[in-house]
């Protein structure tokens, strides 16, 4: 019938057509917006959980679960200053002149002593440049390792263990009483054998001894200089 | 954890595992030395540990790359992860993120300036003054900020160049022992030294035995036309100097001796004002320096009047027996008025009269003091030894009669500040240089050896009091360079390390105690010189008689800025805006308002300067306040070798020096873009910089400003500036450069308004463009309570901070520049292109790892250093206390020699900056605008009269 | 041209040729009870909706809610977000109501617009491509310059009913529009 | 004019697109605009790649041809709405021949000055920060910035003007798609029409949605502009903080608007021949409506200038600036190419002369463009400190991108006309036959 002059310009399909089209448009704009709020917090974007390739394929697991070294063994910078710092070569060959001497895995390091070329060691835990972080005024609070790096004593090769987001920090900084533990027990990774509410308590009562006021604490110039 | 939090019970006291802490568990600490390393962190560096040992904690070269990386430089945008390299052997500089401090110095005309060298990671990444040191009292002056720059140039010379090409330091060894010989057979016949002005004993301790060696040798001085400070001669004590005279001389101006007269100066402004004696300032000088514009009472002068204006003063004082002649009124009224002050200070008073008089001037201003009993107001200092270098000037001639066989230039560069060298050089057979650069005396020479820098290598000097200053190195050379001593060494065939050489110099310091506490505190115990009688006052010499005053007098200056030119490579420098013009990047002809109106001159038209048979083109700038007849050129531009940044900046004006016969001026064609940093120095009916009569004079209270109440905080961040102490040095400025990463752009984008300084200091004169009334004022972030800025931000760029300051979040910043546009004072400065992500390597290692580097794109401004407020806080927070009134400085407050610069907590009544901001003389800038600035400043004071009375 | 015997009309339509007429028309059948009224006109004739009895308004009060929310939603975002993350800005307070009526009043007349043309639309049934009104012979001229009026069919709807009464109004011509496209 | 007359000039209109009159002269203004337009890729590219430091912009001038830029062509954008809203409402029909693309011409417009802030930007890839969405920063715009109130302003602007245009040319769409032959055409106005068919019942409520849409566009209009007004009145700046400025800006905007319209008035009419739909009256309207808010915008000058001779010495000082200072020509430009030329509009022989309305309406474009440069730049350059004064000299940049905009302008306004019922021929018709029809 198109044949004669008339007005009917489209088959009734074109109706279904049109309403389906408007449905997968409303579909796909949501699901958009939805899968760019998930990108930004996906693993791929924060690299929680990626493991990176190191010149010698250290285990925390190992080293920390099994031996039972402490963090500041090797991260000796980690209470007085802003850098935890990582352990330079002489502190690997403490242990590994006597243990392991011949071991293939080693051989960076020894090569490293020997040429004093240091280990290229991949960053796990970067903060974007703009964010100056400061290890020790963490470590005097009492906010355990645990707290961003994860249970590092269970990582066999090392991964970032939190989103290190802005929204994960501040998080943290407008309610720190759940995070904050006995300074002696900062390197501790099992969990306390404390409850939610007794946590809170502890939290509470150390913000008040030290005057943490995390009405401040999300300032911008705290992290931001 | 603090006692007061005990732990809840339940809680296992003993943590599982025996975990075990470090090594230091398991050897035998060395407490005590812990302890003393932290408090004296030189001490840590173990000097006695060994060369090798020594090295290591300065051993950048290493992990440049690492800590590059581990600086975190990268602007804001988001990066793949760096590597990171960890030291190989454990880090004697402490662990890695924590500062360290070492005393040291360095060098301008052979005058040491006492510092102390921040490092982080092994490498140095500010510079601050010596607060242990007299001749410091902590102050720096600009040239010792920038030094840092120096140390990282990335034009440095890396390696020996034999007839330029590069080659083995071991080659040139080889040569230096063929010369060795040589020399000694000869006895050093036809071997002449140059040098510029040495003060290091332990450098004249090796002349003085190379002249022993070889008799036939001669040392030879250049001093491009400026008095050799290390040849003794009075010190001024202004500090004790309650009425100061100063004809055609700058005291408190750029060179070896501004930190020591400023801070003395300072000191003196400062008794005034807390009603201690006068602090009286008289100058008469032919075109304005910061002295000048500091003075009470100043007066326009050719340089020719000032022989008259020195007779009429001596009169006026009662000196009898001396010519006077007659008198224009203002020169009289200065007369009278610098008269006055004299006689009222009697015995407190200070004569100085410029190098450029002649020397019946200079006698005629000692006979004034012997005739007042000024005695106190100044130090004669002896001469450092018996050593007497010949001046540069006589070499010439030797070398082209070819009397010069071999010529060792060592760290001077004759070719480019010496007229006539290069032709001369042709006749001489070796020549060799030693320096930073291949400059144009390198690219003469058929042998150069690449000198190390003074932060970089053990040396000695002698600070600006006389006492001498250990030089320790911050950081490896991380160039194949040698220190100056080896490079004497070598030729001297003695090969000693440095530190042993200076050590030797010094008996006293041969045991290690003395030698470490010389080390800590940055200065050798028992090394002031013996103050000797000052020299007998001369009999008044008749006065040359005035020349004629229609034709032009020339003055010509290094430049305030790149000095001599041997600091032209230094971009912090040449972007730094001279005192009084302002300008960035090159030199100007200097004129008269008068000058520029009889020959129908503007800014920026060239101009041939033409003095007897020598003459130079270059651009003209007006400068108001300077004397109808006089020009004013400065050395130091025109570099045509050396530093890539120093090539092609300004005009070289040394044909001038010594120049006799009338000085013309004259158009040339076309005109030049002048790179300056202000544009309107009139300061009309506006009242930017306020001023006060007396002492006793306060200025009116301002009205209450805002219908919302002032900010409530504790700490409250603020900072008084007192312009009755402020000498526009500029010092406050590189410092903030340094300590904040500050990106320079060259004169294409200075010309165009886009500096990126965080503070400036501002100039204005007010009245009539020929004698006008000049201030400085230093603009720095104001931090409004109500800052217009942080309203225009659309996405919380800009906002403020509980403890008072205006925030700017540079990773937040998209640029909409509204912040900047708000701004009343327009202290925000703007990254329109990338001007960081480029740097070189050694530029980034020159950065502070504690500021963030802007990228493209977004605002940027002063914080009042809130890196430094965070350090603090951080502290105090770790032991549980307030911050203390104090502990914060910021880098300008640091740097300034006068203290004008005050910081604090306005919160607390008692701090400094509260006391400041309770006097009289303090007052907002710009409070029509009603921002409620915490920066605030003090109105100056035209009187220098303890006892009010005199007008200005 | 569709048969009538095979297809179940849409609607009975009446031409003319001036829009005077046409309301003419329109007030004579409603008085004479009809109920399913429509008409097909190049522009909104004045005088129609009264004829036809149209007092549909739900549009103009979309409009309005879609304004009260807008305001509601504007405003609440605004207190919301700045006590969200509370930041000081100029030394004003964190709820600046001045501040932020300049939101509040262009989402009040976003909302406002978007609810009225959306209701527009819904209530309409648009857009709607394919419908039988397209078919009908001449009805593309009340496009033009022809005024239709249609008797729309229902389930009491009786062509022989609706043709008389349309002939009585004497049209230029009667056309009777097919529910389904002809063969 | 006679109703029969208007009926055929109807179906002419619908016929334009399909039976395209002056194909040569169009492509001609076709090839114009798309060489502007890839001058304004080519000046986005080197922005993009370089950074706002190509253009001349500077401290104290933060804000140069950007914003000037931004603020001229949201003006112009203002005058569409106006015309068809507010007649509308006004009931004055010669209106219909003139709101479709004056309308259209709004729509542009707003998008040109839409782009600006965007480009304006030191980190553009970052313009969405201004939008309160979820972030992981948890930061949200900043409500007080008048930066962010234009954010709203305009994108609502946008929206509203192009639902207010659309629901207008649907009929259109519907009339042209049943007189259309070419399958293309048929689809075309078919898919654009969506399937109107001039139901009585539709009719009714197209009527409320349209006439409410209009009398909420006045007020729309008016406050977008006023918001525009309040980024520079929000600021300290002296020559800026001033309560006049509102309606001085909403004025002036409607000004520029006006103009712009009587131009693309007369070319149109000359390019489509559309002498009998755009007769000597609608020129006369316009020159009244230009001549009218012209004199308005006179007042403002005056206004500014008592308000700044009593506001103290800074906004003296920076009205000196302006008469007489280094940007004194940006002033005096605005002031006679604004208002002397107007005075022309005074008689009707010069209004109904097409030539007269173009070089009116040309100078006032160019004198408005220079207000707004003359408000920036003059009040920025020299604002409080006497050592923050600094010149401003556009680059070569600042040029192209503005003159690509106009490229860009140029390009949507001419596929509009090529494809679209540029006039709105059932009101033409609606008027014909109820206004001529008694």
């Amino acid at each position: 019938m198109w044949g004669r002059r008339t007005a009917q310009v489209f088959p009734p399909a074109v109706d279904t057509w049109v309403r389906l089209g408007t449905l997968a448009a409303a579909v796909v704009v949501l699901g958009l917006a939805l899968g760019g709020w998930d990108y930004a917090r996906s693993a791929y974007v924060t690299r929680v959980g990626w493991v990176r390739d190191q010149p010698v394929p250290f285990s925390h697991k190992h080293h920390v679960g099994d031996v039972g070294l402490d963090c500041r063994y090797c991260h000796t910078g980690v209470e007085d200053s802003a850098e935890a710092g990582l352990p330079p070569t002489h502190t690997c060959m403490t242990c590994h002149s006597q243990l392991w001497t011949g071991a293939a895995l080693l051989e960076p390091v020894r090569r490293s002593l020997a040429s004093g070329q240091p280990i290229h060691w991949q960053r796990v835990s970067k903060l974007p440049d703009y964010v100056q972080f400061n290890h020790s005024i963490h470590v005097a609070r009492g906010v355990g390792c645990v707290e961003c790096h994860g249970r590092i004593d269970q990582m066999p090769l090392t991964a970032r263990a939190e989103p290190f987001q802005m929204k994960f920090c501040l998080d943290c900084h407008r309610d720190p009483s759940t995070r904050l533990r006995p300074v002696a027990l900062v390197t501790r990774m099992e969990p306390l054998p404390w409850s939610e509410a007794e946590r809170r308590a502890y939290g509470l009562r150390v913000m008040a001894a030290h005057r943490i006021d995390p009405k401040v604490l999300d300032n911008c110039e705290i992290c931001h200089r | 954890m603090s006692e007061d939090t005990p732990l809840p019970t339940g809680l296992p006291q003993a943590t599982g595992q025996a975990y075990w802490r470090g090594l230091d568990e398991l050897v035998d600490e060395p407490g005590f030395m812990a302890t003393l390393a932290e408090r004296f962190p030189a001490l840590a560096t173990g000097p006695f540990s060994g060369e090798a040992g020594d090295w290591r904690r300065r051993d950048i070269l290493k992990c440049l790359g690492g800590a590059v990386a581990l600086a975190g430089l990268d602007g804001c945008e988001r990066r793949p992860d760096e590597e990171a390299l960890p030291a190989v052997v454990a880090d004697e500089d402490g662990t890695p993120g924590v500062a360290r401090f070492y005393a040291t110095a360095v060098e301008l005309d052979g005058v040491a300036q006492p510092l102390l060298g921040k490092t982080r990671e092994g490498r140095p990444v500010k510079l601050e003054g010596n607060p242990e040191h007299p001749a410091s009292l902590g102050a720096t002056d600009a040239f010792g900020q920038a030094a840092l720059l120096d140390l990282y140039d990335p034009d440095r010379s890396a390696a020996p160049l034999e007839r330029g090409t590069p080659t083995t330091w071991a080659r040139a060894e080889d040569a230096l022992t063929g010369l060795r010989a040589a020399l000694d057979a000869s006895g050093g016949a036809g071997f002449r030294l140059l040098t510029g002005p040495v003060g290091s004993p332990t450098l004249r301790r090796q002349i003085a035995g190379l002249l022993a060696r070889w008799p036939g040798a001669r040392w030879h001085l250049l001093a491009s036309g400026r008095t050799d400070h290390t040849a003794g001669g009075d010190l001024p004590r202004l500090d004790r100097a309650e009425a100061v005279v100063c004809l055609d001389a700058d005291p408190l101006g750029p060179g070896p001796w501004q930190v020591w007269n400023a801070t003395r100066w300072g000191q003196r402004r400062r008794a005034f004002q807390g009603g201690a004696g006068s602090a009286s300032l008289y100058v008469a000088e032919p075109s304005p320096t910061i002295t000048g514009v500091t003075a009470t009472r100043r007066l326009a002068a050719a340089p020719s009047r000032i022989g008259v204006l020195l007779a009429a003063l001596a009169a006026r004082v009662g000196v009898a027996g001396v010519a006077t002649a007659p008198l224009t009124s203002p020169e009289r009224a200065w007369v009278d008025a610098a008269g006055d002050g004299l006689a009222k200070a009697r015995g407190r008073g200070l004569i100085l009269v410029g190098k450029d008089q002649p020397a019946s001037a200079q006698a005629l201003a000692a006979a004034i003091e012997a005739h007042l009993g000024n005695g106190a107001t100044r130090t004669a200092l002896p001469p450092l030894d018996a050593l007497v270098p010949v001046d540069a000037a006589a070499l010439l001639p030797d070398m082209a009669a070819g009397r010069v066989r071999t010529l060792l230039v060592l760290g001077a560069n004759p070719a480019y500040a010496l007229p006539g060298f290069a032709e001369a050089a042709a006749r001489v057979a070796t020549r060799l240089h030693a320096g930073l650069h291949v400059d144009e005396t390198a690219q003469l020479a058929h042998w150069h050896l690449p000198l190390a820098h003074l932060l970089e290598s053990w040396s000695d000097g002698r600070a600006a009091d006389g006492s001498a200053v250990p030089i320790q190195p911050l950081v490896r050379p991380w160039l194949d360079a040698r220190s100056r001593h080896a490079v004497l060494g070598l030729l001297l065939g003695d090969s000693k390390d440095d530190r042993t050489r200076v050590r030797e110099t010094w008996p006293q310091l041969s045991d290690d105690a003395a030698w470490e506490e010389a080390l800590l505190k940055g200065r050798i115990a028992g090394s002031e010189p013996a103050a000797v009688s000052p020299r007998p006052a001369a009999a008044p010499a008749p006065l040359s008689p005035p020349s004629p005053t229609d034709g032009l007098s020339l003055v010509v200056r290094p430049d305030p800025c790149v000095w001599d030119g041997s600091l032209a490579g230094n971009p912090w420098l040449q972007e730094l805006p001279k005192p009084l013009t302002k300008l960035t990047w090159g030199n100007a002809v200097h004129v008269s308002p008068a000058l520029a109106r009889e020959q129908g001159l503007k800014n920026g038209d060239m101009v041939r300067l033409t003095a007897g048979d020598r003459s130079v083109t270059g651009p003209v700038w007006i400068l108001p306040g300077q004397e109808r007849h006089t020009v004013l050129v400065h050395l130091g531009h025109g570099r045509r070798a050396g530093s890539k940044v120093a090539q092609g900046v300004g005009f070289d004006v040394h044909p001038l020096l010594g120049a006799t016969g009338p000085v013309r001026l004259e158009r040339a064609d076309g005109s030049a873009t002048l790179a300056s940093t202000q544009q309107h120095f009139a300061m009309e009916e506006d009242e930017f910089v306020r001023f006060v009569d007396t002492l006793a004079d306060t200025l009116p209270p301002e009205p209450a400003s805002s219908f919302y109440p002032p900010q409530k905080s504790s700490p409250a961040w603020g900072m008084a500036i007192d312009l009755d102490l402020c000498i526009g040095c500029n010092a406050c400025v590189v410092a903030c450069v340094a300590e904040n990463n500050v990106p320079m752009v060259g004169a294409e984008q200075v010309a165009k308004g886009r500096e990126m300084h965080w503070l400036r200091v501002d100039r204005y004169y007010r009245g009539d463009p020929d004698d006008p009334v000049h201030a400085f004022q230093p603009v720095p972030c104001m931090h409004c309570e109500d800052a217009p800025c942080e309203m225009g931000c659309p996405v919380n760029a800009t906002v403020h901070s509980p403890d008072g300051l205006n925030l700017q979040v540079y990773n937040r910043c998209i640029g909409t520049r509204t912040c900047s546009a708000y701004c009343p004072y327009k202290v925000r400065r703007f990254n329109w292109f990338d001007l960081t992500s480029k740097d070189p390597p050694e530029l980034r290692a020159a950065r502070n790892p504690e500021v963030t580097v802007r990228s493209r794109g977004v605002m940027e401004k002063c914080t009042y250093c809130i890196q430094r407020i965070s350090a603090a806080r951080i502290t105090a927070k770790k032991e549980d206390r307030a911050i203390a009134e104090g502990e914060v400085v910021t880098a300008c407050q640091a740097a300034c020699p006068t203290q004008a610069i005050v910081f604090g907590d306005v919160s607390r009544p008692d701090s400094a900056v509260s006391t400041r901001k309770a006097g009289g003389r303090d007052y907002d800038l710009l409070a029509e605008a009603q921002t409620r600035p915490r920066t605030t400043y003090q109105a100056r004071i035209r009187s220098g009269e303890s006892h009010g009375g005199e007008e200005a | 041209m569709t048969d009538p015997a095979r297809h179940e009309p849409f609607a009975l339509l009446a031409e003319f040729d001036d829009p005077e007429r046409l309301v003419a028309a329109a007030h004579a059948l409603k008085e004479q009870g009809w109920a399913r009224l429509d008409a097909f006109t190049p522009f909104p004739v004045k005088g129609l909706d009264e004829a036809l009895g149209f007092a549909d308004d739900r549009v103009a009060k979309a409009t309005f809610v879609g304004g009260v929310v807008g305001a509601v939603t504007a405003f609440a975002m605004q207190a919301g977000l700045s006590l969200d993350y509370p930041l000081w800005t100029g030394g004003r307070p964190l709820i600046a109501v001045p501040s932020f009526l300049m939101i509040t009043f262009e989402l009040t007349v976003l909302g406002a617009v978007l609810a009225g043309i959306g209701t527009l639309l819904v209530t309409s049934r648009l857009p709607r491509f394919n419908h039988p009104a397209f078919d009908a012979e001449r009805l593309d001229l009340s496009r033009d310059d022809r005024y239709f009026l249609a008797i729309l069919a229902g389930p009491t709807f009786d062509r022989d009913e609706a043709g008389k009464a349309l002939a009585a109004l004497n049209p230029r011509s009667i056309t009777q529009v097919p529910k389904e496209p002809g063969a | 004019m006679t109703a029969a007359s208007d009926k055929r000039a109807a179906q002419w209109v619908l016929a334009l697109p399909t039976r395209f009159p002056a194909p040569t002269a169009w492509l001609v203004s076709m090839g114009v605009a798309l060489s502007l337009l890839a001058l304004f890729l080519v000046s986005v590219g080197v922005l993009f790649a370089q950074g706002p430091g190509v253009w001349g912009n500077n401290i104290p001038v933060g804000w140069g041809f950007p914003i000037i830029n931004y603020v001229w062509w949201l003006g112009i954008g203002h005058a569409g709405t106006l015309i068809s809203a507010m007649l509308l409402l006004l009931g004055q029909d010669w209106r219909n021949t003139l709101n479709r693309f004056a309308e259209a011409m709004t729509l542009f417009a707003v998008t040109c000055a839409g782009l600006y802030p965007i480009l304006h930007l030191g980190r553009p890839w970052r313009f969405y920060w201004m939008a309160p969405y979820v972030s992981t920063m948890g930061v949200w715009p900043q409500f007080r910035s008048p930066l962010t109130w234009d954010f709203f302003a305009v994108l609502t602007y946008l929206i509203v003007s192009t639902l207010f245009w659309y629901i207008g040319i649907i009929p259109d769409l519907a009339a042209a798609r049943d007189r259309a032959t070419r399958r293309r055409w048929q689809v075309l106005f078919g898919l654009g029409a969506l399937g109107w068919r001039g139901q009585a019942s539709h009719w009714q409520r197209w009527q409320q949605a349209y006439r409410l849409t209009a009398a909420i566009a006045v007020p729309l209009v008016v406050s977008v502009h006023s918001e525009i007004s309040l980024l520079f009145a929000a600021g300290p700046i002296p020559g800026w903080a001033s309560t006049v400025f509102p309606p001085y800006f909403v004025l002036g905007a409607a000004f520029s608007g006006f103009a712009v319209v009587s131009m693309l008035t007369v070319w149109l009419r000359w390019m489509l021949g559309l002498h009998a739909l755009v007769t000597p009256r609608h020129l006369d309207m316009l020159g009244r409506l230009t001549l009218a808010t012209g004199l308005m915008t006179a007042y403002g000058y005056v206004a500014e200038v008592f308000a700044a001779a009593w506001a103290g010495r800074h906004e003296m000082a920076t009205l000196t600036a302006r008469v007489t200072g280094p940007y004194a020509w940006s002033w005096w430009g605005a002031v006679l190419l604004n208002f002397v030329p107007l005075q022309l509009l005074w008689s009707q022989r010069a209004r109904t002369r097409p030539l007269v309305l173009l070089l009116v309406g040309a100078c006032a474009t160019v004198g408005m463009w220079l207000e707004r440069f003359m408000l920036v730049v003059t009040s920025l350059h020299h604002d409080w400190l006497a050592s923050s004064a600094h010149r401003y000299v556009p680059t070569f940049w600042d040029w192209s991108l503005f003159a690509g905009t106009i490229g860009l302008f140029l390009t949507l306004f001419l596929l509009f006309v090529r494809l679209l019922p540029v006039i709105s021929a059932f009101e033409v018709r609606e008027e014909a036959v109820e206004g001529g029809g008694d």
